[in-house]
């Protein structure tokens, strides 16, 4: 008798493993799919839509964003989330603006470190005094904006024209054969591969994971959530971070008001994408698919360059919600 | 320093919120020794363990392992020192795979990154040794409750841990998997490792135990060996009572009520005919009368808790229809069954059954608000009225009806969740496992209760995994398999043996449920 | 903590009720403390007019954040607030011509769509409400500038419609009394029917909600729908203040001032639980700083940093306790 | 007004010529007034124009010039969110032979007439000089003055502060009694108008606000508490759009400096001289008017 009890358990398990794996499948092929017929759509259309130059400028202006929704992919992952982004990128963006004269590192290392460190402080109130994330990383999203506006009396600050390196960074391009990549998007694409690599091999990554599956769970099975959940938020402050000096690179100051509402956009990118907000499934390869898509959307507006902005404000939400019940009905087949 | 037992807990004391949970707690655990830790629901065992791992912090006592003291701050700082927990409820991750549960935390790595491929093929080797056939690459997700309990036990014992904690693991296993569990403790035995063993199943103590501390009401009562010690003794231990007030026939509390119930042939009062719900039902049909209860026998993913739920109206059926009284109902939601007048308790109090952070008063009324209200506007007093005189009617045991569910252990909660139905006086009722977790104490009075209200004309179907339950309790036992009525035991016919037998084989003895061979 | 120990025995149902209530008290203590700082050190502060004007400006962010505390209640948020406060203002203008009646009836029926739109949307396809609300945050501000004519600022002169930001009767703003019956109701609505009763039980556990009999939809389309009535009424109110309609700008960002005053007032995020009267409370401490730092004439970049300190104190002192 | 996408046309090559414009932001009265008359001016003299909105933010702004520059219209207008951040676009579009106008703000760095062709607009700091000289001769240098800040960090913002700042400087019986941000909106502006008065009650004389909408809201503030805007209270704004004129009409308000957002005619007049190949100056300053009670009426009828 309990043999066959067994045996049928193990028959329905491996159907409900091919089912989970199918699943999952659809549903970053979801976002992947609405891309792709995005991008046939552009091509079709419009006749500047596959130069290089312009999916060079595509690239080039969402890496910054892609960065910081990259550390927020880390957030969510572990069911929590971080809506000071936009301003660590002000942060870090006028410190390193400020600090630009003294050099490529100095700026770099300032600008990411002040970011890093607050995104520690978020890690730390959240983990430590255990007040809900949104509410922690909202403080700091006010606190932060607030801390940019003090440190540059309101104005916007100027990178020195000397600064030759710094200025280099975010509008250099490095010639790879036939191609010719930006700084930017190549450190956002090696922070993407880094990522990926984090979020499989290592127990950090897998942590990430397990914490957004069951908080309670893992801590009972002894993970030390406290320490994942201070290195997410820090890694997401370190990453804005980067987001903002490569910003203030590129426009050569930093703005004390940049990067308002970035913070949503790197939400929809990583929801686009199709990670789940209670986190626990998606990774980074939906991520970027989300940016993407989100990256074409916008470039059609301005390609097409017609739309009143009301209505591109309109179709943006309607897109948005669009993918997002698209990818829920595929994943509930 | 060698008489000096494995794990020793001393006057342990614990208060949540200010009010004491458990004080002056003793316990100790020797080297290979299974220690079982009895006591009622809501004794304290689960707390103590915890304190015991370090998810809870102690407001007092000493906790020594090899005669060191040792101040756990966490499951993690337990865990390196050799101190190991499967708790009560199954505590995993759903979407991780099997073998990242199991390595958690330890997971192998190459050169700083993990290695999947030892990984995998570690985690097979142990669940191997387990006996179990379990792919270390599906997501948790995908197992069964009892797969799962097993992947947490391999988990538990995979560690080469000292003392292996484990908090009712047998609540949802099968016997074969309380075989195999078996097995890997008296593994565990001689390699030295103490185990602590909860269970509120008395047999299961006996089979693999050796000594059995006692709580009752947060204090220590006895350590004793049970090699000797008498059932009755031990129950009289857990309950404070003297032996000669335990008079009790039988194995359960239910008493030979369906001799009245049996005879009656008028229309059954429920009958559910051929629901269809995608590969988990295939044409189930049941029925029930007034005053009678069904049980309903099968193993783990049988389709028990499918059936109920296609009945109560919570899953949309592809085919079938419930009749209440011989009129057909139009189920959408389970609100349209319970205006019919079905109830229906889950087996799965946790997910589906308490609302945590509600107090017991707001919890037990829940389903019977629109009778306590008029216009939407709740009448307090009436709610009181009710709640008080359930709390006493079932002994539900709790500082107050103002205090959180949550807070309630699972016994209790049971009983309000029963209660929440209860005064609902609905005509049909469907027990899923109710006594499944339940102190002994406390399954008597739900047995008895359960008895009392199909004797004053309540139809009962019951699911239950404890054939004595069904055997005792049942008037007719409906038996399911892969989604299929495939026999139906009446009266003299139910035993144990033939239910196992129906249960692995399909149809056994007794003719054979309605619409399972209907196609 | 130690009185809860002396109650733990006595049981009897009124014992909850402290418990039930006790984080509302660090709020208002914070508020007393608040009002009393401020009456002592700013000049001119502890004046019947000022706080007539505390109440006057803290009307609308009241009004959302019932909407917000109700929705989180049920274990949701609501970004959408400040768009459908845009939508409902433009509505409002717009259709000034058929009377103000007729044009405040139109604009509160357009927000109460709206947010039940949201709610079909989050209880019906299941997609998570922080997605649905944002998309809403978005599209709907799109919209209400497609009504107002490409974004126009729609100026308008119809007394009967702003009396309801400018009226005052008996010496108190009409607005103060729209937010004191919001409030009333609200409260009653929570504690004492069976919808408040639902609307935490879902967020509480909203499978065993539903196994209960609770119609989970209904509530949560309810609860989202209130949401959008209140935002909506809000956003009249705002526009009935300054007498025209600005579509771009009503209602900007208000969602992030009526969760934090949720928050602070005593609703976990988390869902399962609601006190109305935390989140007023909340919404007044807000509104207390901002006025307390412009009085004092303090920049507006350290009121930032110093109100985002207040905030996470105040969570901090009303965080649920952990074993 | 819909035109047909720039697929067909496809680059210069079609008999219309494309101009892109690449605007900061679409909020407010201002702003909208702005884009509309560079749509319809376009429209008027039969150009495709490829419109973009940055949302107030610079990085998207030169994003969106990106993209221009990719598309290879004919011409950029430019309303530049910021004075400094535009060096990368304004390369691209050098190398790319695309011609750029600045419009209503300026650059600092880039040079006219090399990195740009011309700038077309006002001057903030002006604006805010124009206000202060203007107040201090209407008040005989004697004033308890409110400022009502725009948004915190925007450069319009500090630069009407700085330009007022420095022309009453010299008057030291005009103070500045608090200066606090209303965001350029009216709510805001009436919201923190009523806090100043409870502070600050009697000793307001003036109030100076960054553009008109505040203004209008302060006026709210004023009459609620029962002071006399225009009369007990002098307010005095930027921008001229039609409710401010109105306002002045009322006797509520006093003045306002004239920032006018209708760039559509002279840019294209731009545009085409510069095809022509006539000689353009560095700048190209709007004749900006002062409005008060003497004119208020006069021009209400075609304020923006
Ligand atoms: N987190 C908590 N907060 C408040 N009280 C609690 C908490 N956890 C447990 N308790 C209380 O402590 C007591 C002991 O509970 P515990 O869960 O240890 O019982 P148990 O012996 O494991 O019962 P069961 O057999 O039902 O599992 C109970 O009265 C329970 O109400
Ligand atoms: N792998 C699984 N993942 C998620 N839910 C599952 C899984 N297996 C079963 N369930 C759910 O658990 C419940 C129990 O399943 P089912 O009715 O098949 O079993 P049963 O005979 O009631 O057995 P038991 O209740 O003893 O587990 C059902 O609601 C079913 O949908
Ligand atoms: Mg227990
Ligand atoms: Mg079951």
């Amino acid at each position: 008798m309990s043999q066959a009890g067994m045996t049928v358990e193990s028959g329905s398990v491996r159907g409900r493993v091919m089912r989970a794996r199918v699943t999952s499948f659809l549903q970053r092929q979801g976002a992947l799919v609405a891309l792709i017929l995005v991008a046939v759509f552009a091509a079709a259309r419009y006749e500047r839509f596959l130069t290089e130059e312009n999916l060079t400028n595509v690239l080039r202006q969402n890496s910054m964003l892609g960065l910081v929704a990259l550390g927020m992919t880390f957030v969510i992952l572990t069911g929590g989330i971080d809506l000071s982004v936009g301003s660590l990128v002000a942060v870090a963006g006028v410190v390193a603006a400020g600090l630009a004269g003294r050099g490529l590192l100095v700026a770099l290392v300032a600008g990411v470190g002040v970011a890093t460190a607050l995104g520690l402080v978020n890690g730390a109130v959240i983990a430590k005094a255990r007040i809900q994330p949104f509410i922690v990383t909202l403080a700091m999203m006010i606190a932060a904006r607030g801390l940019a506006l003090v440190y540059t009396q309101e104005k916007t600050v100027s990178v020195p024209v000397a600064a030759q390196a710094f200025r280099e960074l975010g509008r250099g391009k490095v010639d790879a054969g036939p191609l010719s990549i930006p700084y930017p998007v190549l450190v956002l694409l090696a922070a993407y591969a880094a990522a990926w690599l984090v979020l499989n091999y290592t127990r950090f990554g897998r942590h990430t994971y397990s914490l957004g599956d069951s908080e309670e769970a893992a801590h009972l099975m002894g993970l030390n959530v406290g320490r994942v959940t201070l290195g997410v938020y820090t890694l997401s402050g370190a990453l804005a971070g980067l987001a903002g000096v490569l910003l203030a690179s590129r426009l050569g100051t930093g703005q004390p008001v940049a990067a308002v509402g970035w913070e949503l956009d790197a939400i929809a990118a990583v929801v686009v994408g199709g990670t789940l907000l209670t986190g626990g499934q998606g990774g980074v390869g939906s991520t970027l698919v989300g940016l993407l898509l989100l990256a074409l959307i916008f470039n059609i507006f301005n390609l097409e360059g017609w739309i009143s902005p009301w209505w591109q404000l309109v179709l943006r939400g309607v897109i948005l919600l669009a993918v997002v019940i698209v990818q829920n009905r595929l994943s509930k087949r | 320093m060698s008489n000096e037992p494995l794990l020793r807990m001393e006057g342990i004391r614990k208060l949540f919120s200010g009010v004491v949970a458990l004080d002056g707690v003793d316990a100790a655990v020797e080297r290979g020794e299974v220690h079982a830790l009895v006591g009622e629901n809501g004794a304290g065992k689960s707390t103590l363990i915890k304190i015991m791992t370090g998810a809870y912090r102690r407001d007092g006592g000493r906790v020594l392992l090899e005669g060191r003291e040792v101040n756990f701050r966490s499951p993690e700082d337990a865990q390196a020192e050799g101190v190991v927990a499967v708790y009560q409820e199954v505590n995993l991750l759903a979407y991780r795979t099997v073998a990242e549960n199991i390595f958690l935390g330890r997971e192998p790595r190459r050169f700083g990154l993990i290695d999947w491929k030892k990984m995998n093929s570690d985690a097979g080797a142990i669940l191997k040794r387990l006996g179990l056939d379990i792919d270390p690459r599906a997501p948790l997700g995908s197992l069964n409750i009892a797969l799962r309990q097993m992947v947490a036990i391999a988990r538990g014992v995979s560690f080469g841990a000292k003392v292996v904690v484990l908090d009712e693991p047998t609540s949802s296993l099968t016997e074969h998997e309380v075989s195999i569990l078996y097995d890997v403790i008296r593994r565990l035995k001689a390699e030295g490792v103490g185990v602590v063993y909860i269970s509120h199943r008395f047999d299961e103590l006996y089979t693999i135990c050796d000594r059995v501390t006692v709580l009752r009401d947060g204090k220590f009562v006895a350590t004793r060996p049970l090699a000797g010690l008498e059932k009755i003794d031990l129950v009289c231990l857990m309950l404070g009572k003297r032996r000669e007030e335990l008079q009790r026939q039988g194995a359960t509390a239910f008493g030979e009520h369906h001799a009245a119930a049996e005879k009656k042939e008028t229309a059954p009062l429920m009958r559910a005919e051929n629901l269809t719900r995608g590969r988990k039902l295939d044409h189930v049909t049941v029925e029930a009368g007034r005053g009678e209860i069904v049980g309903m026998a099968g193993l783990l993913g049988s389709g028990r808790t499918e059936t109920a739920r296609a009945i109560f109206g919570a899953d949309a059926v592809d085919e079938g229809r419930v009749y209440l009284e011989s009129k057909p109902l139009n189920l959408h939601s389970p609100g349209d069954a319970i205006d019919a007048g079905l109830a229906f308790l889950t087996e799965d109090r946790k997910a589906e059954g308490i609302i945590p952070e509600l107090s017991v008063r707001e919890n037990l009324t829940l389903a019977a608000l629109p009778e306590m209200s008029k216009m939407g506007v709740v009448s307090r007093a009436r709610q009181n009225e009710v709640v008080e005189s359930y709390m006493r009617r079932l002994g539900i045991k709790a500082s107050s009806a103002e205090q959180k569910i949550r807070e309630l252990s699972g016994g209790n909660q049971q009983k309000v969740l029963l209660a929440r139905w209860l005064c609902k006086h609905p005509k049909f009722l469907i027990l899923d496992e109710p006594t499944r977790g339940i102190d002994i104490g406390a399954k008597g009075e739900i047995q008895s209760l359960i008895n009392e209200l199909a004797a004053s004309g309540l139809g009962v179907l019951m699911i239950s995994s404890e054939l004595e339950e069904l055997v005792e309790g049942s008037s007719r036992v409906v038996v399911m398999r892969d989604g299929r009525c495939v026999a139906e035991l009446r009266g003299a016919e139910i035993s144990q043996d033939k239910i196992i037998r129906a249960m692995a084989e399909g149809s056994a003895a007794g003719e054979p449920g309605a619409a399972g061979a209907s196609i | 903590m130690s009185n809860a120990a002396a109650a733990g025995g006595a049981g009897g149902v009124g014992r909850g009720r402290i418990a039930d209530y006790a984080p509302t008290y660090g709020a208002l203590a914070a508020l007393v403390l608040l009002l009393v700082a401020n009456s002592i050190f700013t000049p001119n502060f502890f004046d019947v007019n000022n706080f007539r004007n505390i109440l006057l400006q803290v009307a609308p962010t009241v009004l959302v954040a019932v909407g917000m505390t109700l929705v989180i209640a049920t274990g949701g948020i609501d970004l959408s607030v400040g768009s459908v406060m845009a939508i409902a203002s433009a509505v409002a203008a717009t259709q000034l011509d058929l009377g103000a009646g007729i044009a405040i009836l139109l604009a509160l029926t357009a927000a109460t769509g709206a947010g039940a739109f949201n709610g079909v949307l989050i209880s019906g396809f299941r997609i998570q409400p922080i997605i649905v609300t944002l998309a809403l945050l978005i599209s709907g501000r799109g919209v209400a500038q497609v009504l107002s004519r490409g974004g126009q600022l729609i100026p308008f002169s119809n007394p009967s419609f702003e009396f309801l930001g400018k009226g005052v009767v008996a010496g108190v703003p009409v607005q103060v009394f729209v937010m004191a019956l919001v409030v009333a109701v609200a409260v009653f609505l929570m504690r004492a029917t069976a919808f408040g009763r639902y609307v935490v039980a879902v967020g509480g556990n909203e499978a065993a909600s539903r196994l209960a009999g609770v119609k989970v939809h209904r509530t949560k389309i309810t609860v989202y729908a209130l949401s959008g009535l209140l935002a909506g009424l809000a956003g009249l109110i705002e526009t009935a203040r300054l007498g025209a309609s600005d579509a771009q700008k009503v209602g900007l960002n208000i969602e992030l001032d009526a969760i934090a005053a949720t928050v602070v007032g005593g609703t976990p995020l988390t869902g399962g639980r609601a006190t109305v009267l935390g989140t007023l409370v909340g919404a007044l401490i807000m509104q207390v700083i901002t006025t307390g730092f412009v009085m004092n004439g303090i920049s507006y970049s350290w009121s930032l940093v110093i109100k985002a300190a207040i905030i996470i104190v105040a969570v901090y002192i009303q965080r649920p306790k952990v074993a | 007004r819909k035109k047909e996408g720039g697929a067909s046309g496809g680059g210069a090559g079609g008999g219309k010529m494309r101009v892109g414009f690449s605007q900061t932001e679409t909020d407010g009265p201002w702003r909208i007034a702005e884009t509309k008359s560079m749509q319809d001016e376009a429209a008027k003299r039969g150009y495709e124009m490829v419109f973009t909105n940055a949302r107030g933010d610079t990085a998207t702004q030169v994003s969106n010039l990106e993209d221009l520059v990719a598309q290879r219209v004919d011409a950029i207008f430019l309303a530049p969110r910021e004075a400094k951040g535009y060096e990368g676009p304004l390369q691209a579009a050098k190398e790319a032979g695309i011609p750029v106008f600045l419009i209503d703000r300026e650059l600092e760095g880039p040079k006219a007439g090399d990195d740009y062709v011309t700038f077309i607009g006002s001057n903030f700091i002006e604006e805010g000089k124009r206000a202060g000289e203007w107040l201090a001769k209407q008040t005989q240098g004697k004033a308890g003055i409110i400022e009502l800040l725009g948004t915190a960090g925007s450069s319009v913002a500090n630069d009407r502060h700085q330009g007022f700042a420095d022309a009453i400087k010299s008057y030291p019986d005009m103070k500045i009694i608090a200066a606090q941000d209303g965001n350029f909106t009216r709510a805001q502006g009436q919201n923190v108008m009523q806090n100043l008065i409870q502070a600050h009650g009697k000793t307001i004389t003036v109030v100076y606000a960054h553009n008109d909408e505040m203004a209008l809201g302060a006026i709210q503030a004023l009459k609620a508490a029962g002071m006399n805007p225009g009369k007990d209270v002098i307010v005095l704004s930027v921008d001229g759009q039609k409710s401010a004129l109105e306002a002045i009409n009322a006797g509520e308000m006093n003045a306002t400096v004239e920032c006018n957002p209708r760039f559509g005619p002279v840019a294209f007049d731009t545009l085409e001289k510069f095809k022509r190949g006539e000689r353009l100056p560095p700048k190209i300053i709007n004749q900006d008017r002062f409005f008060d009670k003497s004119n208020a009426a006069q021009f209400v009828g075609e304020a923006f």
